[in-house]
């Protein structure tokens, strides 16, 4: 979890670009893009290098997208596999969108957390791993012994090893190397890729004023951190025979750079929104850190409830005051939610609901990915509860959708509820500088005198949709209930009344599903396979789907943002392709698993929308890894489909 | 009330409100059903302290108390089975202006709600809450609730209820920022109204628990007391619920007690001389939550495109 | 809600027969079958009457189906059209399997409950309406005024009406006659049914010996009811000029009636089961009563707990303890089980969760009728949770249908979710007297030691069952987790874990489709039109059927018991119609709405997972009037689709 | 202890549990986490009641806390967060052979968990409740916990936790149906295990509230007492919990307390005489809701079978 009090970028600052010592002549590759890992024991800094590693790379103008490697306990065992905590960054010269394939450098403080990026599939031949060799000196014989193995294992698995003395060059500037050898490393990636130091000294020295306000001896640890960063850096020049040099996008607008949650904070106070009503679940709760640590400043307020039941119970009470809040959780808090989602329904109490989903069922894997809450956002309530349901699929959207969620959950009165996930939570990414529009605010609360003679939920009977009083506004006297209820909000038990009800719920989602346009196609509009998606899978789907038209497949991508109601055209787009298939990170049968057959199988979850949605025959691949998908495990997913599609033609 | 409020010492454009101005449909609860004194309680003390009625809020959960708020004419939320605080809650966020009245049962708050009660009395935001106690759940008809005596036959425990019930007044009493808690009895309608009015003018979390008649499944629950008043014991003290001389009058039994003693309120609690029925616990310097959660309301729009400017600089790159 | 304490269904005795004095010469028809109301405020008793008169109906050996009719309130005002309380009685000489359309006679103690029924389209020109007459001389001028003009409304309407001394009469045997009209009513109903009136005092006897009992003078009390009923029989005798005779059913089994949560709660005894825990709710909460009333004669407990999610949480307590236990909930309820049966999926503890359904959304319609929980059991859950759910479609299934779920529950290690409705909670019908089992009830519990090298989750590759380990087995130690885990229960993080654990899950469920066997088709095997439906509808789908084929139209129907997983060979038979239609209680877009098409129809429940299963276009016809649906309405609806696929052909 | 435990008592067949048998695997808590002490205690008090290992059960909700099960060697259930308690009234409910523990911890029991704390206090099932109290939400990483104290900083109240912490102690203290109460801190072992020990042997709902350290988030919540003992007190009494005389050393502060004196635990609850440590309270004859919830257990299946028959020939027509 990044600390929300030290935002991974600093503020621009235009002070002298230093010229660094050349070092060895080496020789300096341009290439399009880069992934790099770098990963230690959890307490030694390697998310803090990666994340400001991150940042030089997008203030050095590339496309960036980051991947948080999370270890399981808080503080777990020094120099063990699960313990690896870290940093992915994938770097480019084009827009960058997901976290990519196997890493082409992984530094890492250790052998073993090395064999946490094994299990996770993130090397592979060719990897170059810079190492810290302080272990093949190590007090303790078998400590030496595990090294000098892992050593050999890795040369057999291909890695490109390059021993380096991390932390003895750290202890030249601190004694708790601890605490150093992150900004060596971090100088060191420098080198290697040819950044600019000048910008990474300014990213250090923001991020340990911050910092170090808080603990109070600013100058001197921003000193000695930049020590590092140098020492690291020159010994990269020196120490590295090929280096690498990756040219800027050329970019049209200026960009941010941030988290997911991060940018559903910003984009809650973007929207207007005042209260946001909280209980902490991983992977959501930093959205509310960042926000609290900024969030009064707008004149905001954070409510941490006793428990998620209360803290959606709040929002609801906020909202029928008059302020539309929004409420932030994960998977087990939305099971929590799923009582007073239906009165919001029911009642028509608009509502921003942003689910961080994590991997389940149940408490599952609370760290990691996965896109299994679909079908409970839709279907969670017992009863129809008609609801919108969007998507995010990148770091952007989770800035703009949160905006747009709450205009949509006023205009519509009704709850709206936003899927993110692990993976846009704790992952970084580049986009273009919002620029506000007053249209964002929510408009001030109305408490003028309720037109006379309008009911409480007046329902446009082709639209449904009504507007509602505020307490405040005389005249608008009601008693909301959740009760089935009539155009006054009067308890009603008549059918005709509970059918209209029924109906003006449900019509409110088809009415907007009329203003939305079909998306759009990413590829030829027509060909043999479409892929569709929705939520952070985006980046994934499409570089697979590049990949496969590099080599003249006729592939095809769709994403949805909306998933309920769904973006209209589908089933004509689909018709074009002759065969269309969802990937998605959740569970789903394989046809040829025992007793599975196409009628009795599982699909993946949007899988399961489209084709009763559509009845196109849609197949599905879906895989629950806890992590996010790489590119290349599409890409070959999608391969086999299109072999099988060609045998059988 | 009886013609005290000075009409002509208002302004011309403000109305008078009547008690018409806060009654709302036929009220729907069985012959003889307590919540109708509350109700009518509840209308006086409205036209009494001249609440307008579109600043007024009654809040609930599900039960037959619940139905309150249908009965007013005031904005009303009829929620979800022991959810009627968190809302409350957030409807006090924002709103220092709205006067907020909660409606809940034995079951509503002290059962299924009872995580959100301890919490709420904890948070101090200012509301009066009634809490209709007639030790059973009557809207589902006739299950043991957590007030419900040892013994007490209902539905789900033919055989009688299989352990003690429990105290709220106790409860309460027990949370710290817990700054009011009385206790007053439907069938006494002076008592229940001074007792409410108290609660209203309290600045934080006013906390009422009234023991309620339901002739339907406990028609023995307080008929004891109705006919007996000396099981009750009447608190009083200057700073105490003053129902004027005529309502003492028909408390035989009474114990001095001051409300700022919290100590000595927990032993009144154990009803070892007498249910008590007044004031047990008050204390206006509490601090409260609702001051916090409404500490933002100043800011403007500028403040808040500040905000985004500054923050979103900061992640630029 | 029908005093628990009070079963309607008397013992049998053996009294020797008295021979009723017979009345004036009438007229006597016999007719398969008649639908019966009576109605009067809430309070005046018509509840039991109908509930005697079902039974003595049934006892006559006729099929009967009743539906409550339940006021809103608890005591509602005294005659008010939304106080209507009461009963319908469908009796006839064929099972009977649904309430039926219009009633045929309708008794009422004051006009104004008659609107309650006319408001319900309870009845239609021709019914005939038997009414106190005492409102003619009432002392209030507005209520004789008001009585004489629903009079005539009642004439124009076309109800031939008979004006009864209803009152007048049961003065003469007590002082309140609040609580002697149902019985004199009862009478007369016997006379003008033919029915057996020593039945009847028997019935009468029974009832009012257990209540007594509680009140304790049972003596004057069963006498003054038996001297009401002797009186009503006769006056009907020498009332009516025509009477009617409906012949028995030909059974060959012994039978028993009783609403469908007294059959959850006999089921609940017939399992094995030792625990159930619960939170009130209604329709649920009777089912809860009953068992309260006996359940300690089999040493079984009813835990009534804080609240539902407690409720659910202690039934897990108690499965994982070996005691496999119930919950009976409705839809709230479910929704705040949520969480915890993604639980109960994810560790695989066993457990009976029963759902009888409600309308909704949120509080909805407490006490009335729908089949809107079908996607929340089935996808209620954050994440993957996959379950067996099915669907009880008579009082006889609500009985036997708890037997099989623990059955399923403990064979699979999962939960499962019994969906029942108020229709059935409520509704009396009478099946074939069960045969006790020995195979019903659980094996004790398992204490002896566990194998050792079994983990406790050894999942079957081929059908991912494991057997589990109870507390209290030497060497079966493990610790149940709703984190993600391995075989051994260890919190696991490793994607093929994590893939593994949620297609052990998964493939459970496909194991046991496998053992399924395709529905029964209810007709001919192929035609024109398929109605499929699930849960209490069967009946009336059927008999909508039945008329549609009376009329040569090539109509089936298919009633699906399972919905997850569902039964095998749907699609072949789907295959076999040129249309296929769901009829279900929940809501739908019907085509000509504003914006709708078939694209962004939001379908009935069972529709939608049909389309997406087997890719078929189902249409549906859906309503959601909180009160069962009428054959005739859903004949009526049939027709007009059958019309405009011969418009169209 | 120490050799006190007489083996060659015991019949041959009767196995000897040594620590071994309830260890599990490796702890994963941060260095210095006071649960490490509350692991070890526990271990030893299995050891010394020699408690079958298969005939224990370990219960917890969710938090660094409620890892607790997975690293004895018992049966464990480590379920949802805040639900411990409703899960190990359930394995109760059937099962009075089990020895059943809990741990729980402050957010897990008293913030989402409540609802099931109060009323889990007022069935009194038998059962020993751990309540890891930490002051703060350790495993979802440093926020305000209800029993964080007033200006603590979190990341969700990074300018300071809003309102007091509440205090579990007078919290539980105030349910009917109470019957042990104790608290004790992580950082005496002895203390810790004579409280274990005497929650162990109590005949009902024994709720320990532990002072825990979190080094990682609230280093400094419990510090102060470990720096300077004098401020707590040690309750002493020949019904308390004894620790030893080397135990009583450690505490400079003592205050004479008859555990049977609710009253006088509701004062000491409230610290005005320094952080109480020892047993508030204790009552040996409650009614224990297990009794009634285990009472058909000796029914057979010919009880069963009866009552089926009888039933169904009831509703025969
Ligand atoms: C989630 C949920 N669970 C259960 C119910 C059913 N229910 C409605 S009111 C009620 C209890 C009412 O008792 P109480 O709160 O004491 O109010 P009273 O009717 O006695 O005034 C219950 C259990 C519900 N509506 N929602
Ligand atoms: C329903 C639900 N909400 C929230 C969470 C996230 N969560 C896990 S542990 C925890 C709080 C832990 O605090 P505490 O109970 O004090 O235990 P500690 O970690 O301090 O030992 C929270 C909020 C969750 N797992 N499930
Ligand atoms: S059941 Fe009881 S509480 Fe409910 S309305 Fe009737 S008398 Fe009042
Ligand atoms: S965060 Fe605190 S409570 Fe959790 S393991 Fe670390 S020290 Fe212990
Ligand atoms: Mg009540
Ligand atoms: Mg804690």
């Amino acid at each position: 979890m990044a600390n929300p009090l030290t935002p991974a970028q600093a503020p621009q600052t235009s002070e002298k670009t230093k010229q660094p010592k050349p070092g060895k002549t080496a020789r300096i590759h341009t290439v399009s893009q880069r992934i790099v890992e770098i990963v230690s024991d959890s307490g030694e800094g390697a998310q803090t290098a990666g994340q400001l590693f991150g940042s030089v790379c997008a203030k050095a103008g590339n496309g960036v997208w980051t991947v948080e490697i999370i270890p399981a306990e808080i503080e777990p065992p020094s120099r063990s596999r699960a313990g690896a905590s870290g940093n992915r960054i994938r770097f480019s010269s084009q827009k960058t969108r997901n976290m990519g394939d196997k890493a082409d450098v992984v530094v890492a403080f250790n052998d073993q957390v090395v064999y946490g990026r094994i299990d996770d599939e993130a090397m592979g031949p060719g990897t170059i791993l810079i190492i810290d060799r302080k272990w093949r000196n190590h007090a303790d014989e078998n400590i030496r012994k595990a090294y000098i193995e892992s050593l050999e294992d890795f040369e057999k698995r291909g890695y490109d090893v390059r021993e380096v003395p991390i932390e003895a060059e750290t202890l030249r500037f601190t004694e708790n190397p601890q605490r150093g050898k992150n900004m060596w490393a971090l100088g060191l990636l420098c080198a290697l890729f040819s950044r600019d130091i000048e910008h990474a000294r300014t990213q250090v020295r923001a991020k340990f004023k911050r910092k170090a306000k808080v603990k109070g001896r600013a100058d001197a640890i921003i000193e000695t951190n930049l020590k590092l960063l140098d020492s690291g850096y020159e010994f990269g020049l020196d120490f590295f025979d090929e280096r690498y040099e990756i040219p800027a996008v050329p970019w049209k607008e200026p960009r941010v750079v941030m988290d997911g949650n991060a940018a559903i904070a910003l984009g809650t106070v973007a929207a207007g929104i005042e209260v946001c009503s909280m209980y902490p679940i991983t992977p959501a709760t930093s959205a509310t850190h960042y926000l609290a640590a900024m969030f009064h400043k707008a004149g905001g307020f954070i409510h941490q409830a006793e428990d998620e039941i209360a803290a959606i119970g709040f929002a609801i009470g906020a909202s029928y005051a008059g302020k539309t809040p929004i409420t932030i959780t994960s998977g087990p808090g939305i099971a929590l939610k799923t009582e007073f989602i239906g009165l919001a329904v029911m009642a028509e109490i608009p509502l921003v609901i942003v689910d961080v989903q994590r991997g389940g069922p149940a408490t599952g894997l609370p760290t990691k990915v996965e896109q299994g809450d679909l079908l409970a956002a839709l279907y969670g309530q017992p009863g129809d509860a008609p609801k919108v349901v969007m998507a995010a699929s990148s770091i952007g959207e989770c800035f703009h959708f949160v905006i747009t969620a709450r205009k949509i959950a006023e205009s519509l009165r009704m709850p709206v509820i936003v899927l993110t996930d692990a993976n846009l939570a704790t992952g970084q990414s580049d986009f273009p500088l919002p620029q506000f529009d007053e249209d964002w605010l929510s408009p001030p609360i109305d408490q003028s005198p309720w037109e006379e003679g309008v009911s409480p939920y007046a329902w446009d009977p082709e639209t449904g949709v009504s507007r509602r009083p505020i307490p405040g506004q005389p005249g608008g006297m009601h008693v909301l209930t959740g009760l089935a209820h009539d155009e006054n909000s009067r308890v009603a038990y008549e059918s005709k009344i509970n059918q209209q009800g029924m109906r003006m719920r449900s019509r409110k989602v088809a009415a907007f599903a009329s203003t939305l346009k079909p998306p759009k196609i990413y590829g030829d509009e027509e060909g043999d396979l479409l892929v569709v998606g929705w939520g952070a899978t985006r980046g994934t789907i499409e570089e697979a789907v590049d990949r496969l038209r590099a080599d003249d497949e006729k592939a095809s991508a769709v994403h949805l943002r909306f998933l309920s109601p769904m973006e209209p055209g589908l089933k004509d787009i689909f018709s074009r392709f002759k065969k269309v298939i969802t990937v998605e990170v959740n569970y789903s049968d394989d046809l040829d698993d025992p007793f599975i057959n196409e009628e009795n199988r599982r699909y993946g979850q949007l899988a399961r929308l489209l084709r009763s949605q559509t009845l196109v025959d849609i197949d599905c691949w879906t895989r629950v890894p806890g992590k996010p998908l790489a590119p290349g495990l599409v890409e070959e997913a999608l391969r086999k489909k299109l072999a099988v599609m060609k045998g059988e033609e | 009330m009886y013609g005290l409020k000075l009409d002509w010492m208002e302004t011309p454009e403000a109305p008078y409100y009547t008690l018409e101005d806060y009654t709302g449909p036929e009220a729907r609860w069985c012959p003889g059903c307590g919540d109708f004194a509350v109700l009518t309680a509840a209308q006086r003390l409205c036209r009494d302290e001249q609440l307008a009625p579109e600043k007024t809020v009654f809040v609930s959960g599900i039960g037959c108390s619940s139905r309150f708020p249908h009965y007013m004419k005031t904005y009303g939320f009829h929620g979800l089975h022991g959810r009627a605080l968190p809302v409350a809650c957030g409807i006090r966020a924002r709103r220092p202006d709205l006067n907020i009245f909660v409606a809940t049962g034995d079951g509503d708050c002290c059962s299924i709600g009872s995580a959100h009660w301890i919490h709420a009395v904890r948070y101090n935001m200012r509301m009066v809450v009634m809490m209709f106690d007639n030790n059973v759940y009557g809207l589902t008809k006739n299950q043991t609730s957590p007030t419900s005596p040892e013994g007490l036959r209902t539905y789900t425990h033919p055989r009688g209820a299989p352990i003690e019930g429990m105290d709220p007044l106790q409860v309460s009493l027990a949370v710290r920022g817990v700054s009011f808690i009385a206790q007053t009895v439907d069938f006494n309608p002076q008592h229940l109204l001074a007792t409410l009015t108290a609660a209203y003018h309290h600045p934080g979390f006013a906390f009422v628990r009234i023991l309620q008649r339901c002739p339907h499944y406990t028609p023995r629950a307080f008929a004891p007391l109705q006919e007996n008043p000396s099981m009750m014991s009447l608190l009083v003290h200057p700073d105490g619920i003053d129902g004027g001389e005529s309502m003492t009058r028909l408390f035989p039994n009474r114990i001095e007690h001051d409300p700022s003693d919290l100590r000595g309120a927990r032993v009144i609690a154990e009803a070892e001389q007498g249910i008590p029925v007044g004031l047990l616990y008050k204390n206006d310097s509490v601090p409260r939550y609702d001051h916090a959660s409404a500490s933002g309301l100043s800011a403007t729009r500028e403040d808040r495109v500040k905000l985004l400017e500054q923050q979103l600089d900061w992640f630029r790159i």
